[in-house]
């Protein structure tokens, strides 16, 4: 029984480059207002998140013109997300109280819903316009 | 964080919880402490109660398999499991074949994730940093291959009453081999750090002992039970999904050190095994995996319409990382469940915390109350707070509950 | 309050699960892990409230654990950041209909950004982080002129 | 004309006024109650004068002798004596004020403290009566140089202290200790006596000088040593002969236990007056010293192991009283035995016993100062047992402050007294051996995790309810404790001058047996 | 006597605001090294000054139970005696300010003064778990005072059979003046002993340090941050500071004892690049101390029980520390006493 394996693997650690992903940058900018300024100037680069699969739920988008409003995706979905618009006959989904299960998309039978791989959608306001999609 | 204790003299008693660093989960235990001794021991679950069976006895079997998934976000697919496999029992559903495959390789990836969490969190409570960072680390990998078949790295959504809701296609077969062939290549090296490490023996054996006995009178399930040397799980006992034409066996302590002690180190040694026997699962899985559909029913009205017209009642039971996961549900021909049930694995395990805390250090607690791996989140069902005192019934009167009950379901 | 630009950069935050389904916590946890390491900015998880400046919520608030949020809240030093982790601390969520709810978290205790996901992927947390510093950022400047 | 006399008549004095102030107290204490306090307070102060203008005289002029009936004090021999001192001859060195100043300090203290602190008891005339028969008794211990006289001081400070102890009458408890105490004494004092007989019959004569310079070291004479340290080891409440102080400490009024620390010291002083100054470099030095050096160590560890589970505030700090003294005796064991060997003597031998001696001064000043917080605390809370005390701390600030000055300096910590002695006894006995220093400085952080165990019980916590009413203590007990809490920490900062001032002179006459016999003696003698 | 005066506070605000740069980065360093050993980026170099910064304008709560005037002063004289401990240890090989009025004695008692302040400020702040943290404390501080007084013990006694007449001295360890050091004047055997001393002292670090695997104190997750659980704002920015600074004045300690040499004794140089390469060379030692006692050992071990505390620096260490002893005075027999 070795002593401190630990020890060993640690000093060997210390030579290899880290496992860290470097998003959005190595450290934190001068000022992370200034930075988002920049990259949306297209003068910094962030570095981007672990790569999303394909099919991956993030943000749910909704083709209205083609929903039917038969609301079908209601019944199924499990968080009581999905608002219907009586006016339209469309729906609303409300995102901070969407789930991200993606049942209304496999329901909806003119697959006018569907899981986009946007999921950095923090906010100071629950009900921003951001995360209500209809 | 509390600290509302006013009695100061030794033997004192310190609350820990219902937030406390040590529990990722809110529970409140109470001890007495004589020095750093453990003297008496007592913990009142139930800070996390959301009230799920409640809300699925007025949701459908659809949106129920959405919130068995949020029972617990960190073995999601197995109370799904659960659940829909006592649904498809009362509907009379055939699972597709290759469903049960698919079942059966999420369900040890969940469990590889599960118990590499558990040894980072086991680290972290031993104040071992760098196997904590080290654990979770490779957990990522597991994580990302569960994103990568479902969609999702927590509450995976995949299962769904009648099959799976994602085929596993040929092409992602390589990256998964790849998944399996870094965790074959690092299991020698887990072993080592956790297991032959000094300062880990020095804390973990011999700390938290549960005896055979002890595991058997108490009912203990999976990990927990199989380290004092109780052989039991699911998937052997009573087979299901694909583990009948799997070729494994229990996993037990003996297998790793020569002996069973049931003590902390014991149950590492279980938990890291059960990674390399879920590697090798998978791999059974994807050699033996045959064609065909996934789901029974894909259009989701018609699959909530069969069990609309079905009645009975059945038990669902899965193997999670944690032990015996069971369901228990009733159909009545509506949209709802009548009556469903979930008994969690933490529930089986939590009484042993008594047996095993008492006489221990307060240093040991956190290793100990983490070393049955509990979560919260599935075992707070019921509770029964009056003037913020648990009211304690006594066995006679559970029974005459239960006779009342079971007079209603039959009357019913 | 005063708010100094090294609050920024040294973000230290407290954990607490007010009865979340443990999906979001478990992704908290991840997230302090080697792969995106947010010690990078400064941010660390610390043991008790007392040494906080953030407090990540995680879970609708369930009745039992309604007092000990807002105690929480209380022993925090000013200034402080509230994070709310996850769709049921929002909202609900899927627990949108439970009797035993007290929550959503924004109807308990104050709270300055909102990460929805169920749970948020740890980048998604780490952008909920940036926001809550440009937060900050901007609070700061206000004050500048 | 007033000044020259009082200058000449010094250490007459230093007895006379305490004595003098015993008499009248139940007198004044008739009058008026305050008056008597006043009066109390006068007394103690003018001992203190007495003893301050003493220590001046005898460090800057040497060693003083007084002949008591005599036409000048100085002259010792009387003329008609044929070259012997047959009159009862006071011989007052360095080491003899050192110890003075330092019971005159406390004594002081103590008095102050108990004005308020006592208030509650009935019999308090008598009480302070006692408590300066006591002081005399102490003073004229250090000071006599008559083997009798010392003897009857002995008796006198013994007799006092029994009764002090049993003056708090609380279920017999007290009573019962002040009988132990007064038995043990009594047995001391008869061993004593019979050593003092012995010296009488072999050499005729009770004057320590006259015994040192013909001592023969003979069969009496060893018997005689056994005597005499059997008997004082056991007053000063050194390991194995310290079972009665914890009874005797922790049942007597707190203000009496302070001074009877300083009574212990008396104690020892004898021990070491007995060794150097009678006996000298004429006894096997080295064995003497080992004894004692293994006394020291057994009872610096027994009592600090005895100390740490005890309940009871002021028996823990008895038992700490106990395990402090070891360390006096450690610093001095080494320096006796090394007393023949000149190199090693000034390499080390001398600042072990400096530390040793230093060390006397400070524990009666920082272990008063504890009894007093200990009374502070029974004052007001009215119990002594650690696990009912608590929370106290959030009220009796300047009494906790003078707890930790206390517990500070006991456990050695820098920059208070206590470190500094330590520190002189460390660096000595490490040259003679180093695994005693080692020892030493062990033994000091199990003191300090004691005391950090009594401070928590006793301060830390929430409020407790049934201290609800608990306020901070009259301003006579904090000025009490405040002067020897100042003391405490001005010998820490400045131990040089402590060290250079009373120390160092005082461990020189210890050591210099030829220049204590000349001054009696005169000249070559 | 006014010029000397002002040389000494002057000195004591130098060393003061020295003490607490190099000890907040040696803390960033350590965390540096701990993120990389753990395959992290870890924090930028600056971040404990950030973190000092941020804490200091935070606001200072205090807890409903607590005892204030303690719970206040508790985390100033932590600081203040960290500090201290700075004036009497030599740094880079300069005389210390304090040299001539302490020593190796002293302050191994000083640096028990901070953690006595965060045990009085544990203790004050009237939480159970502050409580818990500060008995452990103190049951820490008993278990490591020993090996440590052996260490310090063994060196001085070396020195004074060497004839040196003020052995206890840091400056006389550390070769200040005579530029003597201990390696030079044992023999082999001596060689072997002040070897396992130097062991012996690297493992005291951490425990003197509170930190891994002797942080049972301050455990947090058993005790939510123990003794400073209570703390925040500018009172835990002290303690944070305190513990840069102790943990510098620690590494200082190491290296005066043991390895004092200065580079310029070595490359031959003189005047100011000699200062500067001293001080720099210095840096470096104490980095490589920290790195050993502090960073590699709290990053590959877990955390020991409070007993397992006691009967390893009782036990395993303590008779390590006592055949190190052995060893040094079986030297001075061999070699027949004085050296030089
Ligand atoms: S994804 Fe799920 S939760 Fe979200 S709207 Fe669709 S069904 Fe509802
Ligand atoms: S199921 Fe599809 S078509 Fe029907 S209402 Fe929903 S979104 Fe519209
Ligand atoms: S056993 Fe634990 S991890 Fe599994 S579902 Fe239940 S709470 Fe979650
Ligand atoms: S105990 Fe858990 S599963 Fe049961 S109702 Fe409560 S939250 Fe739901
Ligand atoms: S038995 Fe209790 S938990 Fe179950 S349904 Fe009835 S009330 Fe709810
Ligand atoms: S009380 Fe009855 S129903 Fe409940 S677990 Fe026990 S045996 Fe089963
Ligand atoms: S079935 Fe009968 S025995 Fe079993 S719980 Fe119900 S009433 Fe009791
Ligand atoms: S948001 Fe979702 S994952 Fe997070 S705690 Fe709530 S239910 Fe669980």
């Amino acid at each position: 029984m070795s002593l401190l394996p630990t020890m060993a693997e640690v000093l060997r650690q210390i030579t290899k480059k880290p496992a860290t992903n470097l998003f959005p940058a190595k450290y934190l900018p001068k000022s992370i207002t200034g930075f988002l300024g920049k990259v949306s100037e297209g003068k910094a680069e962030i570095n981007p998140p672990v790569i999303t699969p394909e099919n991956y739920r993030g943000k749910i988008t909704y083709d209205r013109d083609a929903c039917i409003g038969c609301k079908i995706c209601m019944r199924v979905c499990p968080a009581n997300a999905i608002e219907f618009i009586k006016e339209t006959k469309t729906v609303r989904i409300y995102v901070t109280q969407c789930i991200f299960c993606s049942q209304c998309n496999d329901a909806c039978p003119v697959q006018c819903l569907h899981m986009s791989s946007d999921f950095m959608l923090a906010d100071e306001d629950r009900y921003s316009e951001n995360l209500i999609v209809e | 964080m509390t600290s509302e204790n006013k009695s100061k003299k030794a033997p004192y008693t310190i609350p820990i919880g219902p937030t406390h660093p040590a529990l990722k989960e809110p529970i409140l235990f109470t001890f007495r402490i004589n020095g750093e001794v453990v003297e008496e021991v007592d913990f009142a679950p139930g800070k996390a109660h959301r009230g799920i069976e409640w809300m699925g006895m007025r949701r459908n079997p659809v949106q129920i398999v959405h919130l068995t998934d949020r029972i617990c976000g960190i073995c999601g697919v197995s109370h799904t499991f659960a659940f829909a496999r006592a649904i498809e029992q009362i509907v009379g559903i055939d699972v597709p074949d290759r469903a049960h495959y698919i079942r059966t390789i999420l369900a040890e990836f969940e469990r590889i994730q599960s118990h590499l969490l558990w040894a980072g969190v086991a680290a972290h409570e031993l104040g071992f940093d760098t196997l904590f960072n080290l654990a979770w680390r490779v957990r990522e990998e597991s994580m990302d291959l569960i994103e990568l078949l479902t969609g999702n790295r927590v509450n995976y959504a995949i299962v769904q009453v009648g099959g799976v809701r994602r085929d596993i296609e040929e092409e992602k077969f390589a990256r998964i081999k790849e998944g399996l062939r870094y965790y074959e290549s690092l299991i020698d090296k887990l072993l080592k750090l956790f297991l032959h490490d000094k300062t880990i023996n020095m804390r973990c054996r011999d700390c938290g002992l549960l005896t055979y006995d002890a595991a058997l009178k108490l009912c203990t399930v999976g990990p927990t039970t199989r380290a004092s040397g109780v052989r039991a799980d699911v998937r052997l006992d009573s087979p299901y999904a694909a583990y009948g034409e799997l070729n494994f066996d229990y996993v037990m302590p003996d297998l790793y050190t020569g002996e069973t002690r049931g003590d902390v180190y014991d149950r590492i040694v279980v938990r890291l095994l059960e990674v390399a026997q879920s590697v090798d699962l998978i791999r059974q899985c994807m050699k033996q995996m045959p064609e065909g559909e996934t789901l029974w029913e894909t259009k989701m009205p018609k699959l909530l319409a069969a069990c609309k017209k079905a009645e009975g009642e059945a038990v669902g039971r899965v193997e999670a990382p944690r032990g015996e996961c069971l369901h228990y549900v009733r159909m009545n021909k509506s949209d709802s469940p009548y009556m469903w049930k979930v008994k969690a694995s933490t529930y089986s395990n939590q009484l042993s915390w008594l047996e095993m805390l008492k006489g221990e250090q307060i240093a040991d607690i956190p290793i100990i109350v983490a070393s049955i791996d509990p979560c919260m989140s599935c075992t707070d069902r019921v509770a029964v707070v009056r003037d913020g005192k648990p009211d304690i019934y006594s066995k006679e009167y559970l029974h005459r509950l239960s006779v009342e009950k079971t007079r209603r379901l039959m009357n019913d | 309050m005063r708010l100094s630009k090294s609050l920024n950069r040294s973000l230290w935050v407290f954990h607490f699960n007010s009865g979340s389904c443990n999906g979001c916590d478990i992704e908290i946890v991840a997230t302090l892990m080697p792969r995106y390491d947010p010690e990078r900015f400064g941010i660390k998880l610390v043991g008790s409230p007392r040494h906080a400046d953030v407090l990540l919520v995680t879970g609708p608030v369930v009745h039992a654990m309604k007092d000990r949020l807002q105690r929480v809240y209380e022993q925090m030093a000013d200034p402080k950041v509230v994070m709310c982790i996850g769709s049921c601390g929002q909202s609900g969520g899927v627990f949108f209909d439970s009797y035993n709810l007290d929550g959503p978290v924004g109807d308990v205790i104050p709270v300055d950004v909102y990460v929805p996901g169920c749970a948020p992927r740890p980048e998604a947390i780490i952008d909920g982080v940036v926001k809550a510093i440009a937060k900050l950022e901007r609070i700061q400047e206000a004050k500048d002129e | 004309m007033i000044t020259g006399w009082i200058m000449e008549n010094l250490p007459a004095l230093l007895l006379a006024v305490p004595m003098l102030g015993a008499i009248l107290t139940p007198l004044v204490g008739k009058v008026s109650e305050k008056g008597r306090n006043a009066w109390v307070l006068l007394v103690s102060l003018a001992a203190l004068c007495v003893a301050a203008l003493l220590t001046n005289e005898v460090l800057s002029s040497g060693t003083v002798i007084y002949t008591f009936g005599a036409g000048t004090p100085a002259s010792a021999i009387p003329a008609d004596s044929g070259g012997l001192p047959f009159r009862i001859i006071f011989t007052v060195d360095a080491m003899s004020v050192f110890m003075a100043i330092s019971a005159s300090i406390v004594g002081f203290a103590v008095t102050l403290f108990s004005i308020a602190g006592d208030s509650k008891m009935s019999g308090k005339d008598s009480f302070y009566a006692l408590l300066l028969l006591m002081q005399v008794g102490i003073l004229g211990m250090v000071c006599t140089g008559d083997m009798f006289n010392f003897f009857v001081f002995l008796e006198i400070n013994s007799l006092a202290g029994a009764a002090l102890v049993a003056s708090r009458v609380d279920k017999g408890y007290a009573v019962e200790a002040g009988l132990k105490y007064a038995v043990l004494s009594t047995l001391g004092g008869l061993l004593v006596l019979f050593a003092v007989g012995l010296f009488y019959g072999q050499y005729d004569a009770l004057n320590m000088a006259v015994i040192a310079d013909s001592m023969q070291f003979g069969v009496l004479d060893k018997i005689a040593l056994v005597l005499l340290l059997v008997a004082l080891a056991m007053k000063s409440g050194a390991v194995p002969m310290h079972f009665w102080t914890p009874d005797a400490y922790s049942m007597a009024p707190s203000s009496v236990t302070a001074f009877l620390v300083v009574a212990s010291q008396a104690s020892l002083y004898g021990v070491f007056r007995v060794v150097f100054t009678l006996y000298n470099v004429t006894l096997d030095y080295a064995t003497i010293g080992w004894i004692i050096i293994i006394l020291g160590v057994l009872s610096m560890f027994i009592g600090v192991t005895m100390a740490i589970p005890q309940k009871d505030v002021k028996r823990l700090m008895a038992y700490h009283a106990v395990s402090q003294t070891g360390y006096m005796l450690l610093g001095v064991g080494v320096g006796l035995a090394v007393l023949g060997n000149a190199a090693m003597m000034d390499a080390f031998g001398m600042t072990a016993m400096e530390g040793g001696l230093f060390h006397i001064i400070n524990h009666a000043m920082y272990k008063g100062l504890l009894f007093l917080t200990a009374g502070a605390i029974f004052y007001q809370a009215g119990t002594r047992n650690l696990n009912k005390l608590g929370g106290l701390g959030h009220e009796m600030k300047w009494t906790m402050v003078f707890f930790i000055i206390g517990a500070l300096a006991i456990a050695g910590i820098p920059p208070f007294n206590g470190f500094a002695s330590k520190l002189m006894i460390y660096e000595s006995v490490f040259m003679f051996s180093p695994i005693l220093s080692i020892i030493a400085m062990v033994v000091s952080i199990l003191t300090l995790a004691s005391f950090v165990k009594v401070f928590h019980s006793m301060f830390m916590g929430p409020k407790l309810p049934e201290y609800e009413g608990v306020r901070e203590v009259p301003r006579y007990m904090l000025a009490g404790m405040g002067i020897l809490a100042l003391l405490v920490i001005l010998f820490g900062v400045f131990p040089q001058q402590v060290v250079d001032f009373l120390i160092t002179p005082a461990a020189t006459a210890l050591v210099d047996q030829g220049s204590y016999i000349a001054a009696v003696l005169g000249g070559g003698a | 006597m006014i010029d000397v005066i002002l040389a000494v506070v002057g000195g004591t605000i130098a060393v003061t605001i020295i003490g607490i740069i190099v000890g907040l980065v040696l803390l960033g360093i350590d965390r540096k090294f701990a993120a990389h050993m753990q395959a992290r980026v870890g924090p930028p170099l600056r971040q404990p000054f950030i973190d000092v910064a941020k804490l200091m304008c935070k606001d200072s709560i205090v807890p409903e139970n607590a005892v204030v005037s303690v719970f206040n002063a508790a985390p100033l004289i932590a600081l203040a005696s960290a500090v201290t401990l700075l004036l009497y240890i030599p740094i880079a090989g300069f005389y210390p300010l304090f040299g001539g009025l302490g020593d190796a004695i002293l302050v191994m008692y000083i640096l028990t003064v901070p953690a006595l302040a965060m045990v009085a400020g544990g203790f004050a702040s009237g939480s159970p778990y502050a409580t818990v943290g500060a008995q452990r404390e103190m049951v820490t501080m008993i278990a490591y005072e020993f090996p440590l007084a052996v260490a310090i013990v063994a060196v001085a006694w070396r020195f004074s059979m060497a004839g040196f007449s003020d052995p206890f001295s840091l400056a006389t360890m550390a070769g200040v003046g005579s530029g003597v050091v201990v390696w030079d004047i044992v023999g082999p055997l001596g060689i072997i002993g002040c070897l396992i001393l130097l062991l012996v002292l690297a493992w005291v670090t951490p425990a003197e340090l509170s930190r891994v695997p002797c942080d049972t104190p301050e455990a947090e997750t058993e005790l939510c941050g123990g003794l400073v659980a209570e703390y925040s704002g500018r009172n835990l920015a002290l303690f944070y500071l305190a513990g840069g600074v102790k943990t510098f004045a620690m590494t200082a300690l190491g290296v005066a004892i043991f390895l004092p040499w200065n580079i310029s004794w070595f490359i031959g140089i003189t005047g100011w690049t000699a200062l500067i390469a001293d001080v720099v060379f210095f840096l470096l030692k104490v980095i490589v101390v920290m790195f050993f006692s502090v960073s590699l050992i709290r990053v590959s071990m877990a955390r020991f029980r409070i007993n397992h505390l006691v009967s390893l620096y009782w036990g395993y260490i303590a008779i390590a520390a006592l055949v190190g002893l052995m060893m040094i005075i079986l030297d001075v027999f061999m070699k027949g006493g004085v050296v030089l």
